[in-house]
């Protein structure tokens, strides 16, 4: 919550262990300190989450943060049904929430928020790795919410794959890119 | 904004402590605090410093108190169950006078517990978890800048005062990341010069003796006077808080570390909400800011505690309000968080109670 | 040649670990293509040619004790 | 089909799913115990303590009364059991961070006693729970998150072999080495295993079992290949051995 | 009077632990306790029960765990440092609602210290010197008469509110002799039945498990919640403190233990000058008596503490006083005990500063 | 008169008297170590761990910078100590209640992690300070004040061996049992004292020497009948013998 | 200090370690307790005691006791000068030093004060044994108080040292008598 | 026969332990009849008949090196 309303997003990202959502979160937060926003990023953790389902926080404002731990998000990314389930209640009136429909057969119940959906498992496969669905998550969440630009998001994107065979990071950029066309119109 | 990383708080503490003048580490693996380890481990040998694996809790104290024998700058860091069982060495290294710095990274107690964020030791921290007469300056960040920068605070108030220095976060900050400055490397210049008593060969000079006892009842009292008034000194000119949105505040919220910073959000909802919420935040636990508390208790309405844990601070701020004004309490354990939400909503009953 | 020996595995409980898979001597257990509830391929015998001689190292080697093994008894 | 139970889950195994990674071999070590308690009908009368370390959660996964010990000082427990009971079986189950670093005291001490338990010791040369960092029994060499550039045995020490320590303990019944790597292994381990507890029955002192186990997920290898790297790493390290045996044949 | 022995203080514990159905007994020698755990080694065989010196103060504590969870009657006694390594072991047992009896003889420290009489570790005692939220049920005597008695009290609490009952002593009872009578052995059918939790074996019902974790936290929460809700009721019941001659008094002393005795020779000389003085007395130090204080506090003057330490206890006077009387305090440290005489030249000096 | 010193007080002994009983051996091994100290020219390098035991107050006694270590932690006090200043000489001296009941794990980690630091071992078989009270080295049968009845073997175990506990740990450089019983004793325990500072000069690991030794005032016997005693029945369970010599011939 | 003033006496019993100071001590307490009087004993303790001087204070009174730590005794039994040195000063005005001047050969500066001098050693030689000079000092102590019958005192000894030989028994009970002869007249 | 070697002993440092008395081969030292000021009979040597060969056993023995050993040169 911030006084001032300006940018301020409070994003839950949750989904299985192996879908990335931590390296959407850990994305998400570098760009936003390149912004120069203040951020924060925290996980759920601890072994009970073996196997299970994972998520992080994601705090961006103008302002110095308050509470890193958010009990009413103003975004959720939901990339599989557990996720869903568990904190679609939370979202603020007015709220947003993006469905990854590649795995979430299923539909929101709340009328009250923004649900946006995207096929990340499909698009992912057309640019040729299943792997990279999570960017292409990253990519619609950007053109979704605007808090941050494309670009900065990207250049994060390439800080946390440095290292990483160069095939492997076009691919990733192709699927943030990919990823923000698929909702626009939504 | 000057150029900041983006760091896990554990991670952040451990490169602060590097940069402070740590020159060895001596710890043993726990959740939540692991990232601390491993990142000494990584880090140490790279810039010549020197990192070992203890064998346990209870070796890691004691090889901290033989590396503070020796004036080096020396930490470890451990969650709670390992921090229980350094309460003898912590008594040890306070009776003998030595400077080190300690870090409990507080997990859901008692017990085997969990593995969540908590503040139930506060307790144990600031009045003594080991044996004796004997105190530790205790400080608890808010935020991973604020937990940098206490890194340099903590090795100077332990060389200052040659005394334990007890660093107290939780899972959240250590599991968090957030944008921080990190300051330069200390030069060694700035560095403590224990000549004097540390233990380092006695060469040509007379020989030096640390030890935390005397068998003579009156002789060991000399020593705790002198170790108390040193304490007293602390208290005059050692105590660090935050306040924040006092000036007008009828309610004062007295929170600490994680719980500080979450309460911030909580007051814009009561402030938003009409209620003139304001907080005082310990950074040192002890010394407790007292006297910032006691002046609170003559403008404010009530005197507010909130913890992550079942009420442990709350006594101090009851000793200093001293029965002035109300000073309800607000906690969950076990390592729950309590949210911005469900706090607000606590202090609406309790304000309605009183106006 | 009558079966021998069959074994059944508990599909929810397999992790996939592949322990079974690679120890089999008769290289019958594959992987399954469906997922289980836990997100794993469970493993499951194929075996048309009646080739499991029910020796019980699937069952020795799984360490999610998915794996019954049953010896047909010689009539 | 009709065909006759051959092998299967054993009784004295609770329903409860372990929660151990995929080709954890936790979870066969777990079966093997049970088979025995089941073959030695010890279940009723068997209470269990489990460590801190990924086996946390062994006592529910063991039919029998069960608690969880502090991280290290299972045996110690064990012990307070046993005195106050001592008709009754007493074991525990323990990973080599636990037995052999913080817990190294107490397993000494409960050995020498001859304390009439048996402990069950995973060594995966790694602490498998907190997330991979060197454990007293670690490879010279081997990277773990504590030891980045491989272990040091100049500053860090060689690996702890624990039969080797105990060997010399006069309280010691039965101590044996075994692993869980091909089906021979494993039914060598199972009759260690039956021995061990055999000798608690007959009260003739403490038993051990070393386990030599795997860690896929913090040795970041496949359970197969991590299969492999135990038997080329670790076996040679950790040879497989009877080291002492006061109970005899065993049925 | 009935039939009395002599015996040393830790020797009569011993003994009434026995009478009081202690089966299993786990310690480790340390000055000034060590009478008691040799006396266990002598007796303890004789009546059939079951002594282990453990290697360490932390096997011993896990040996209790162990004995504990099957139920069984069992107990340690050590002093200052060996109590401070129990500290993790003993939030386990209380986090796993388990019944045991702890003796800590306390000795001056910090650290090594010296084995001189001392208070100085109430705070570890009464708020918790292991990690997380949780509560001893903790007794200090002032005879040896009272300890013996207390002995039985000590199991009794223990079994009935399933948590651990710590016994505050320190060297000058322990080392005392005096006249004292000793109870019968408890009758076995008096013994507690814990056969709905205690793991025995399952034989042919449903499997036991005892733990102090949850990895949940919510879960974890509603352990600590119920533990909490027993302490509340603790706090209601179990209450127990004595009072010396307060129904005239002008000036209460609050001491425990040893010190509470000493006291009543200063009341004497106090009340021979002209000066009314009373005391309170805590016998429970948790469930401290707080009421009895308060009401003190209304008709009193001040309140004084006195302890063989820097201050602890006072913290809970001043918290029941809450700022109705000044509260004063004596101290002394590292294992000096003060005299009858230069307590009543403090109280003096005191009482003089506010009449 | 006006003969030569042949003998006389070590310079690395301060003036301080010692605080044992008589007869106690104590004195003749501290007397030893300074010898060495002296002889080695490390007086002026050496920080010394003391123990808590009846050489608690040690510290006073050498010429050397020293501390005093929560009991049984003098090991891992004087890790710390050592890998702060890896230069300097660091020794601890322990009893057995120190070093082999509450200080086993820091004793076998330290051994093991090959610390190049030296400890000086003294084994009274029993906890001299204290009282009397049973040690893990007090001989099976043998009365002591928490063994009244004798050392029962069956409920507290045998006698624990230190050298051979150790003896398979590779990071151990010089290991050796000796007493100091006959003057002969004492000339050997000498050699083996600067054995082992010399592995530690030479950075070759850890050492360590362990003293048969006595104590009249809890054994109930005279000084004399110490000697006699322990040369009757310590020596059989505790063989004086080299267990590890990385050091070779020094001069 | 008793309100009542009737019986009550705190003494402190000092001297070397092989002296019987404890047994003085006890015995006295054990012989207080047959009579029915509140009693406590206590000693000083540690190992910085070894060789040196000890001592132990034994408090007798017809009330409740409180305190059992005593600085300022009624009486003193000194048996060696450092006791004498040590503890003189605290005695109570009017309250009672017995010397021991087998050891002490020095004279008390107190004269507010009742002294009393035995030589112990002398008559313990006498009467054929050194060690029972503790004995002799009890019977000049309870022959100056009055405070217990020497024969309670007698059966309290005969309780300590149940056991040992008659012949050592008939000794001590020569010494505490012949301690009482020895004052009388003082 | 010359006299080859003797002892000092420092009576006040000495225990009376008797480790000494017991260890010299050649039986010249004895208990003093004094106490010293701990209250001890100090061990001297006693040699008129100059049998003291220096071997410094009694040195070696004494736990609190109260003995000094010197030996005589050769002419
Ligand atoms: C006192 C204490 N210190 C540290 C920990 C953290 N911890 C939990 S398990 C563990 C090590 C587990 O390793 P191991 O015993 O080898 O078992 P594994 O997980 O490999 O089966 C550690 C260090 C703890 N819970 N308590
Ligand atoms: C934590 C702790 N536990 C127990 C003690 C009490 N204590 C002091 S010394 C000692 C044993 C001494 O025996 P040993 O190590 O054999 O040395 P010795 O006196 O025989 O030379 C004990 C148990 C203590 N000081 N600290
Ligand atoms: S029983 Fe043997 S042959 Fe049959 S599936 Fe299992 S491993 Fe293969
Ligand atoms: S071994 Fe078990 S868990 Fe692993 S794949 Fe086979 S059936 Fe599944
Ligand atoms: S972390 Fe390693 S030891 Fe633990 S369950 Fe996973 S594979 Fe097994
Ligand atoms: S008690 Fe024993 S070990 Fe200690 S000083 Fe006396 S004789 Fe030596
Ligand atoms: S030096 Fe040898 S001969 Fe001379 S007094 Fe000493 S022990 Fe006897
Ligand atoms: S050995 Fe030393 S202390 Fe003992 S009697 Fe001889 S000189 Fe005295
Ligand atoms: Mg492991
Ligand atoms: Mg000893």
């Amino acid at each position: 919550m911030s006084l001032s309303g300006k940018k301020y997003h409070s994003t839950i990202i949750s989904g299985f262990g192996g879908q990335g959502v931590m390296l959407i979160g850990q994305t998400l937060t570098y760009a936003a300190m390149t912004e120069k926003l203040h951020v924060t990023w925290i996980p759920s953790y601890g072994p009970e989450m073996r196997g299970g389902t994972a998520n992080c926080t994601v705090v961006i404002d103008e302002e110095p943060i308050g509470s890193p731990v958010i009990d009413r998000p103003t975004d959720v990314i939901a990339m599989n049904i557990p996720s869903l389930l568990k904190f679609e209640k939370c979202i603020l009136p007015g709220g947003t929430l993006l469905l990854n429909t590649s795995v979430i057969d299923r539909e929101p119940t709340r009328t009250d928020i923004h649900v946006y959906r995207v096929n990340a498992g499909e698009i992912a496969g057309k640019i040729g790795n299943d792997k990279v669905a999570n960017m292409v998550i990253l990519g619609a969440f950007c053109g979704i919410t605007g808090v941050l630009s494309l670009e900065s998001v990207q250049h994060a994107m390439e800080k946390k794959l440095a290292g990483k065979k160069p095939e492997l990071l076009e691919m990733n950029v192709r699927a943030l890119q990919a990823g923000k066309i698929a909702i626009e119109g939504q | 904004m000057a150029d900041k990383t983006l760091l896990k708080g554990t991670e952040a503490m451990a490169e602060a402590a590097l940069r402070a003048g740590c020159q060895v580490y001596f710890g043993y693996p726990i959740t939540p605090q692991s990232e601390l380890i491993e990142y000494m481990a990584k880090r140490m040998p790279e810039i010549g410093r020197t990192f070992l694996q203890a064998e346990s809790e209870v070796a890691a104290v004691n090889m901290i108190y033989g590396a503070a024998c020796t004036g080096t700058r020396v930490m470890t860091s451990t969650s709670s169950p390992g921090f229980s069982l350094m309460m003898e060495g912590v008594s040890y290294i306070a009776g003998a006078v030595l400077p080190a710095v300690f870090i409990n990274v507080v997990r859901g107690g008692p017990g085997l517990g969990d593995i969540q964020p908590a503040q139930s030791d506060y307790f144990q921290g600031t009045k003594g978890g080991g044996h004796g007469d004997y105190r530790l300056i205790v400080l608890s960040p808010a935020t991973i800048q604020e937990a940098v920068n206490m890194m340099f605070d903590a090795f100077d108030l332990a060389d200052r005062y040659l005394n334990p220095v007890l660093i107290i976060a939780d899972g959240l900050l250590g599991q968090m990341m957030e944008p921080v400055e990190l300051p330069d490397f200390l030069m060694p210049d700035r560095m403590p010069n224990h000549d004097s008593w540390a233990l380092r060969g006695k060469g040509t000079r007379k020989k030096h003796s640390v030890t935390s006892f005397d068998l003579d009842p009156l002789k060991l009292e000399e020593m705790n006077l002198a170790n108390f008034e040193k304490y007293r000194k602390i208290q005059q000119k050692e105590v660090r808080y935050e306040e924040y949105l006092m000036d007008d505040a009828e309610v004062a919220f007295v929170a600490y570390g994680t719980m500080g910073r979450i309460l911030k959000t909580t007051i814009r909802m009561a402030r938003e909400a009409g209620i003139k919420a304001g907080m005082i935040r310990p950074i040192t636990l002890w010394p407790f800011p007292e006297k910032p508390i006691q002046e609170a208790a003559k403008k404010v309405k009530m005197v507010m505690s909130v913890e992550m844990s079942m009420g442990q601070m709350v006594e101090d701020v009851r000793l200093a309000v001293s029965g002035k004004v109300p000073t309800p309490f607000y906690g969950r354990t076990g390592g729950v968080v309590p949210t911005p939400t469900e706090v607000f909503e606590a202090l609406k009953r309790e304000w309605e109670a009183i106006v | 040649m009558a079966r021998k020996a069959y074994i059944e595995i508990d599909p929810e409980r397999c992790k996939g670990c592949g322990l079974c898979v690679n120890v089999c001597p008769q290289k019958i257990i594959k992987f399954s293509k469906e997922f289980n509830a836990k997100g794993y391929h469970p493993a499951q015998q194929i075996d048309p040619d009646e080739k499991c001689i029910g020796c019980g190292f699937c069952y020795m080697n799984c360490p999610d004790t998915c794996i019954t093994v049953y010896r047909i008894p010689k009539e | 089909m009709n065909g006759k139970v051959a092998f299967k889950r054993p009784d004295s195994l609770t329903a409860k799913e372990f929660t151990y990674c995929p080709g954890c071999l936790h979870g066969v070590a777990h079966r093997l115990v049970a088979e025995v308690l089941d073959e030695l009908k010890l279940t009723g009368q068997t209470i269990m303590v489990a460590p801190v370390g990924c086996s946390v959660f062994a006592y529910e996964f063991f039919d029998v009364d069960g608690t969880v010990a502090p991280h290290g000082r299972a045996t110690a427990v064990a012990t307070g059991i046993k005195r106050s009971l001592p008709d009754r079986v007493v074991f525990t189950y323990q990973g080599d961070g636990d037995l052999a670093a913080i817990g190294t005291a107490e397993t000494i001490h409960t050995a020498n006693r001859g304390e009439k338990i048996t402990t069950i010791f995973i060594n995966n040369a790694i602490y498998g729970m907190t997330g991979g960092q060197m454990a007293p029994t670690s490879l010279v060499g081997m990277k773990t998150t504590t030891s980045p550039y491989g272990r040091n045995a100049d500053s860090e020490g060689y690996p702890i072999h624990v039969c080797e320590l105990l060997q010399n303990l006069n309280g010691v019944a039965y101590l044996e080495r075994v692993s869980l790597l091909t089906p021979k292994d494993i039914i060598a381990a199972k009759k260690g295993i039956k021995k061990a507890f055999t000798a608690q029955a007959r009260g003739l002192g403490y038993s051990l079992i070393e386990i030599v186990s795997t860690c896929p997920t913090n040795w970041g290898l496949s359970p197969v290949e991590s299969l492999e790297w135990a038997k080329q790493k670790m076996l040679p390290e950790f040879p497989l051995k009877v080291f002492i045996d006061k109970v005899g044949d065993v049925k």
